[in-house]
């Protein structure tokens, strides 16, 4: 125990946080190696290997297009349940006002409405609207699931804020959004951070709201779903997976290269975040 | 016209160029898809207001897209091939045409529903009767389609009723009484063809009640896999199709796309691309027939007595057996 | 559902009683989560009230019997079947839930304490794996609990079977068990985020006074992480409870679960009446369990004193 | 400049501060003293616009501050607790509030490096705020507030944390500060030579109720009560009987110190025949062998005290019910005076002022 | 009982702390005394196990500390920032370490309530940690240390938001505490009268290195250096010639005061011919018209500041460099003494202590 301690730190706890995190990527690390298997199907044994699948890729524009589109939802998504989020989280944490709770639980509600009723609600009100469907109509369904997820993140952060600093801030002249923009919000990136990843991570595999507003534009997961009535179309898209975790993670690779040499400029320690 | 006024609700894979290569050459151009995964979703979605020119339901829904008045009769002059269709499936009643001689829908897939089943653990013997799938000995070795339309089939021909428009109350039960046998055998329902294919492939399966592509793919990979369409009871034939949608936009352009899919030269690829049939019967008589061996589609007419059509049944039938497959699916 | 926001009651006792400043609190409170809740209400007012109504609705065919009549929730909560959908949804999102953020508190308290400057590295690390399709993972899973899968031949291979076991896939387990991979990211990161709150000094103060490292951690860090682990709990309970294609996927016969049956309602069956019953009635009941957690939690963390 | 009138702050039924009054002018500096929790915090806070009073309205520049918020009042404050902002350094800190006016970019580091000068931080401004020691955040907090030149300046026990040197360096650079600018200071502090050292005036806070509002040399030396007096200092207190009260004046009879006339206070209440006199103990002086005073007592040293400056006895004297305190500074050996000698101590009789209890 | 060895604690090249050496007796009690991070809660913190030397090593009872985790150290400590567990109430806080020992639950609570009697806080049990104010906050800490009763207690600062009074009360229940006990104290402060009033034994630090380790009265009446003499409270220096060094004696001649004869200082290290001598403000008097001394030296008041028991007088002697600070308690009207007049100040040879620079 100690010996290990001293190797890493945390300890025991080290070595679980890294066996958690294997665990995660179990399933995720088959899928480069079905990848290059030649059977249409995940599957044991591997009966032989192949590229083919990534050379297809080229010739499926509509898969390479699904991928984009989901991307471009899936970030603006993120970006804007998490404003919404923010907005809310703070004014149920820091405020206290008439119909609070009911509010609150309107903006919740996403979480247990069935979601193809919220899809074809939405729908029918964005015809009312007049707008005509896209991937911006995508986004605003994205949205409107996703800010539940923000908010519980961010009202985890928001909570036992000290407000003392707020105050210092305001004593000292800057403007409630001020004080948000250059007191709170700084303090409470790690939430940010965190309602940003989580809302992307829902709004890359959220299909129903996706189906129903979109016009002629997919987005991956309706691309995929359609097309499992077709076994032999599947390995194009594992290989279009695999792709996309290298590219995370060559992403992530050079951010954190880029912060060790910021650190090194700056001789600070922050996260990522920081 | 710009080849993507025209928009084409569909399953995805189906965008493939190949399949409407007329189209193509006359526009310059793709159609836009919008794609579904779900004949149901499709459905709300087109009735919640969705404008599209095409679409592209199976045999199971065009009357229930037909009486939400979301399709239109089409005017079969236009559409090239026309009466080349496969003559037992336009035969079906209330699938492409009604009563009153209006067509409705024109068929442009099809495939059979028949029992597959792993050479390694079941005999030849054993697979000769669709009764099998309710045999205790393959208790969790079976899976059937989580599909209303497949299951009754199966049920249908086990009590030997081949024309299921015409079911009765008793035989309702009847059917329902063995697909209840059948679900304790069963593993689970599979939904789609990769789903399946995954299964029976990695042995978790041996017996299946499912599509000839299945058998085809499988075969390919070298499993030990054989499909019996001739077994006591017979096998089920499906078929979907493209519907043009009320108030399409672009009719004309429509009626190109559905020439342009019904082209004969369209079905060799569909044969060999996506394993199934082709609507166009002309067109699969002239395609390479060691193809159509290999792809299970070559004794169609040999089997002609012994499948039933999954031609739509009356509504409220319909609504009894989704409840009753719903039911006898959570074991009740 | 409105669980989210639990555990913030604001300073209420600092506020003097009825004041017109109240209103000016109450007013900046409102004028900040207007844009939310406006956008909220402009969504999903429509589709509360088409559930709401449907529910007291009859549906023959395609056509909608707008008479009142409450056979809907009669069906919905006398026929065993939606009953033991229900509870059967409740459990294994119960189970998933509580799992998930068991299993998920040490790797977020791990980030948080040893992170270093890391962070925002692991939190990428973590969430990366979601990133790749549902169903891709979901036939990864198929591959390692299936049958033949990575799992049985690896227990085969060591003899500690002799056949494969099949209650690893298509029942409650697998459901269960790809859940509980499927939220773990939702579960760390609002777990992470209160634990990054919480003052180290405390910590070394209940060092001080002779807590070890796990008495310090019960009585300090747990109890002020705790907004974090409701959270995380309801971020997994709650829409588990809903889920359809987990069960559609893995659950084979024995693992499906009551949003099936909601799902098949609303499609196929084309009931939507029972279907928008069977929602409300599982609301509600969703609403009731995730209160109860919320507030089980907080006695437990009290009672941590 | 500041009007408090009739201000509560009641948390449930406590009220954490009562009814007070108060005006603070213009260019004043202005001290809160008070025992811990005794509302001092409280009232500053009101002032500053982070809280509400329950009932009462607050007054600033002759404007009624009731619903101005904070960042648009002409305060700035100190804070108790510091709250220095933990995701700046030093200098971030400092200039935090100067961003918003948009300075020139030398302007800006100007002054803020004339602010860090001032609080002896000069050299630290690239540091963490979770870098520094309590003493270094609390001049960050300091320096933070300053560096704005506000109106009015509200300082929550701004100098708790430092040491002595450095606290009467900054004592006497905050009222070097407030002299030049013209600021009006309001100084929450419980320490009363700081108090007594910087103020022009200063309110006693008990309970949350104020008790005296004065000068500091008033305050200190006729405090309207027993609690007041004692709080500012020791206090020797000695039971006299009222044997004349005429005009401003009034004559006791007392045990230890014989028959007394002092000044009668302005709002001396009559309790009985009897009244209250005290005697700070810096007031009574140690004889030495060789003086004599027409005013003296004699007793006994019971016990002796050292505190480097000055040394603290406390002498029994025949007759009085509680012994004496005496502080004398230790210039010539009071820290020697052995514990259980006889000493004669001298005192001034304008020293003895009559208050009530 | 607690020896400190070549203890050093880096944050990266600049050293908090610098090479300490102490040791500390069983029952002591000790202080640290050093101006705004000089490195004091360092030192404490690494006592109590939070933290953990560069280099060096700390023992505590004869046993090595490396590596031992601070709830197996027989010490309590007494943060500076409070660190009140904001989850719990008065009462949860201060009974926290008491849970652990699964005492009788009347037992427990007789504990905490006289843990909070110790610290006036009775009554005061059910409030919220975040309802209370900076004094209150600071004595449930002390509260939550002192219930413990360790082996060791640390305190770092642990009255610096007290009022003078409460303080007062304090340090005498501190004290009678740890006689009553027999807890070795170790106290971090700021104020030396806190620690002169207080402490057994001081260590004086600056910059990191501990500076001096002595008795108050020593460290008060002879200190090492200029430094130090300066913390303690004011000090006029006067430099001197040396004419004679022999033994324990030396002689100087200096200007204001003549020639002086006073105890060479142990560790004396001459610095060419000169030396410095110090006297403290309050070892001069002001002699009153009728009054005379044979040590005495003239000059002209320049300043004067009131400080309620005592006034300080800034005095110009001709041929001093800087003028003289005297400090007089008010007895007889020193705080009357107009600036610009003449006076003679009276002082005792021995007061006159050489030191380092
Ligand atoms: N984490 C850190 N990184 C860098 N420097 C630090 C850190 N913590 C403390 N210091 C520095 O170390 C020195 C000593 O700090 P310490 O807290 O021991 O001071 P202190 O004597 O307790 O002062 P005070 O009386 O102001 O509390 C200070 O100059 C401080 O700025
Ligand atoms: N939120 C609150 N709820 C209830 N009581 C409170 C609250 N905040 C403060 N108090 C009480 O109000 C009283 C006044 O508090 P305040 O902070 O003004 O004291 P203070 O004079 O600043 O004391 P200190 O010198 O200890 O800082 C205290 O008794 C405190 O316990
Ligand atoms: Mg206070
Ligand atoms: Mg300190």
């Amino acid at each position: 125990m100690s010996g290990l301690k001293r190797l890493v730190p945390g300890g025991w706890l080290s070595v679980y946080a890294v066996l958690y995190v294997a665990f995660l990527y179990v399933p995720v690390l088959f899928l480069p190696v079905f990848s290059v298997n030649t059977a249409a199907t995940p599957k044991f044994p591997l009966s032989g290997f192949t590229w083919k699948w990534y050379e297809g890729l080229p010739h499926t524009p509509e898969l390479l297009n699904a991928a984009w589109n989901s991307l471009v939802v899936g970030l603006s998504a993120s970006v804007l349940s998490t404003v919404f989020g923010i907005l809310a989280a703070r004014a149920i944490t820091r405020y206290r006002f008439p119909g609070r709770r009911p509010i609150n639980g309107l903006i919740m509600a996403p979480l247990v409405l069935p979601e193809i009723i919220v899809a074809i609600s939405m729908l029918l009100v964005i015809l009312q609207l007049g707008l005509s469907l896209s991937l911006f109509t995508v986004v605003l369904g994205h949205v409107l699931v996703c800010i539940p997820y923000s908010m519980t993140v961010l009202t985890s952060g928001f909570e036992g804020f000290d407000r003392s600093l707020e105050e210092a801030s305001a004593d000292l002249g800057e403007s409630a959004f001020g004080t948000f923009r250059r007191v709170t919000l700084p303090m409470v990136t790690p939430a940010i951070i965190s309602s940003l990843l989580v809302s992307f991570t829902i709004s890359l595999d959220e299909f129903i709201i996706a189906f129903f507003l979109t016009g002629t534009e997919a987005t991956l997961p309706i691309y995929i779903w359609g097309q499992l009535r077709f076994a032999a179309k599947l390995p194009g898209v594992l290989a279009l997976g695999t792709l996309l975790l290298v590219a995370s993670f060559v992403l992530l690779s050079i951010a954190e290269v880029l912060r060790r040499r910021a650190a090194r400029r700056t001789q600070s320690e922050g996260g990522l975040y920081a | 016209a710009d080849p993507k006024d025209l928009i084409v609700l569909d399953w995805s894979g189906y965008e493939d160029p190949l399949l409407h290569p007329a189209y193509t050459a006359k526009y310059g151009g793709e159609p836009s898809f919008s794609f579904f995964g779900d004949e149901d979703e499709a459905f709300e979605k087109v009735r919640a207001g969705f404008k599209a020119d095409v679409g592209h339901p199976c045999s199971q829904s065009v009357v229930k897209w037909r009486d939400a008045g979301i399709i239109q009769p089409l005017d079969t002059s236009r559409i090239a091939g026309w009466a080349d269709l496969n003559p037992d499936i336009m035969k079906m009643k209330d699938l492409a045409t009604t009563a009153d001689g209006k067509a409705w829908f024109m068929p442009f897939d099809w495939g059979n529903t028949s029992l597959l089943y792993r050479t390694d653990h079941v005999t030849t013997d054993e697979a000769k009767s669709l009764k099998i799938f309710a045999d205790p000995k393959f208790e969790g070795r079976v899976t059937i389609g989580d599909n209303v339309d497949d299951a009754y089939a199966l049920a249908s021909l086990v009590i030997g009723l081949k024309d299921w428009t015409k079911m009765t109350d008793d035989q309702f039960r009847q059917a329902s009484d063995f697909l209840r046998q059948v679900h304790k055998n069963v593993r689970f329902y599979w939904t789609d063809d990769t789903d399946l294919n995954q299964a029976v492939s990695s042995g978790e399966v041996d017996l299946v009640w499912g599509w000839n592509e299945t058998f085809v793919t499988l075969k390919g990979q070298g499993v030990p896999i054989a499909m019996n369409r001739d077994t006591d009871e017979g096998l089920s034939t499906w078929v979907c199709g493209y519907v043009l949608l009320k108030d399409a936009p672009h009719p004309d352009q429509a009626y190109d796309f559905f020439s342009a899919v019904n082209a004969p030269e369209v079905s060799s690829y569909m044969v060999t691309t996506f394993g199934y049939g082709h609507g166009n019967a002309a067109g699969m008589t002239a395609t390479d027939h060691t193809l159509l061996s290999e792809r299970g589609f070559d004794n169609l007419d040999k089997f002609l007595d012994k499948t039933l059509f999954q031609q739509p049944v009356p509504p409220e039938l319909k609504q009894r057996m989704v409840e009753e497959f719903e039911k006898i699916k959570a074991g009740y | 559902m409105t669980a989210a926001a639990e555990g913030s009651a604001p300073l209420a006792a600092s506020r003097p009683g009825r004041k017109p400043l109240l209103q000016s609190e109450s007013a900046q409170g409102l004028a900040l989560i207007t844009p939310t809740f406006l956008y909220a209400l402009v969504l999903l007012v429509l589709p509360i009230l088409v559930v709401i109504a449907h529910s007291f609705w009859t549906q023959h065919y395609l056509t909608i019997d707008r008479t009142f009549t409450l056979e809907n929730y009669r069906i919905a909560l006398t026929e065993p079947i939606y009953r033991d959908l229900l509870w059967r949804s409740l459990y294994i999102s119960l189970v998933t839930s509580v799992a998930t953020v068991v299993l998920a508190y040490p790797n977020a308290y791990y980030i948080s304490f040893h992170g270093g400057h890391r962070k925002g590295l692991w939190l990428f690390l973590i969430t990366i794996p979601f990133w790749t399709s549902y169903l891709l993972r979901v036939m990864s899973w198929k591959v390692i609990l299936g049958y033949n899968g990575v799992l049985n031949s690896g227990l085969m291979g060591l003899g500690i079977i002799d056949e494969p076991i099949t209650a690893l896939l298509y029942n409650s387990n697998s459901v269960i068990i790809t859940l509980v991979h499927a939220w773990a990211a939702f579960a760390i990161l609002p777990i992470f985020v209160s634990l990054e709150k919480v003052d180290r000094t405390l910590i070394e103060a209940a060092k001080d006074l002779g807590d070890g490292p796990l008495r310090s951690f019960l009585r300090v860090t747990l109890p002020l992480s705790a907004p974090g682990v409701i959270s995380a709990l309801l971020i997994v309970m709650i829409p588990t409870v809903g889920d359809y294609v987990t069960p559609k996927l893995v659950g084979g016969k024995d693992g499906v679960m009551i949003a099936n049956a909601i799902q098949a309602q609303f499609g196929k069956a084309s009931n939507w009446p029972l279907g928008a019953a069977l929602s409300v009635t599982t609301m509600i009941v969703v609403t009731a369990m995730a209160g109860a957690a919320v507030l089980i939690i907080r006695r437990a963390a009290r009672l941590a004193r | 400049m500041i009007e408090i009138r009739n201000v509560t702050r009641s948390y449930g039924a406590f009220k954490a501060l009562d009814e007070a009054n108060l005006s603070i002018n213009e260019g004043e500096f202005f001290s809160l003293l008070g025992p811990s929790g005794c509302g001092k915090t409280t009232l500053l806070r009101m002032i500053a616009g982070f809280d509400n009073p329950t009932t009462g309205s607050i007054a600033v520049d002759d404007q009624p501050m009731a619903g101005i918020p904070a960042n648009r009042r002409p305060t700035n404050m100190v804070f108790q607790s510091y709250a220095i902002f933990p995701h700046l350094n030093v200098e971030q800190n400092v200039g935090y509030g100067l961003k918003r006016l948009k300075l020139e970019a030398g302007e800006e580091r100007r002054r803020v490096e004339e602010a860090l000068a001032q609080v002896s931080l000069t050299g630290l401004g690239k540091r963490g705020a979770t870098e520094l020691s309590g003493g270094q955040r609390q001049r960050v907090a300091l320096a933070r507030a300053l560096v704005m030149r506000p109106k009015v300046l509200l300082l929550d026990e701004p100098l708790s944390a430092l040491d002595k040197k450095l606290r009467e360096q900054m004592q006497v650079e905050l009222r070097r500060l407030q002299q030049a600018v013209g600021i009006t200071f309001v100084l929450v502090t419980h320490d009363q030579y700081e108090a007594l050292a910087m103020s022009d005036r200063i309110a006693v806070m008990f309970g949350g109720r104020i008790a005296q509002v004065a000068s500091p040399k008033e305050i200190y030396q006729r405090p309207v009560n027993r609690q007041v007096a004692d709080f500012l200092g020791g206090m020797n207190f000695v039971r006299g009987e009222i044997i004349e009260e005429n005009g401003a004046s009034l004559t006791l009879d007392t045990l230890g110190f014989g028959r007394v006339s002092t000044e009668k206070p302005t709002a001396f209440v009559r309790n009985g025949g009897a009244a209250t006199l005290g005697i700070r103990p810096e007031r009574l002086r140690v004889l030495w062998d060789d003086e004599t005073s027409q005013f003296q007592v004699t007793g006994t040293v019971v016990e002796r005290h050292y505190f480097g400056e000055i040394t603290h006895l406390v002498v029994e004297i025949p007759g009085l019910e509680k012994p004496l305190s005496v502080t004398e500074t230790n210039d010539f050996g009071a820290d020697d005076i052995p514990v259980g000698s006889a000493v004669r101590l001298a005192y001034d009789p304008e020293a003895l002022v009559a208050m009530a209890d």
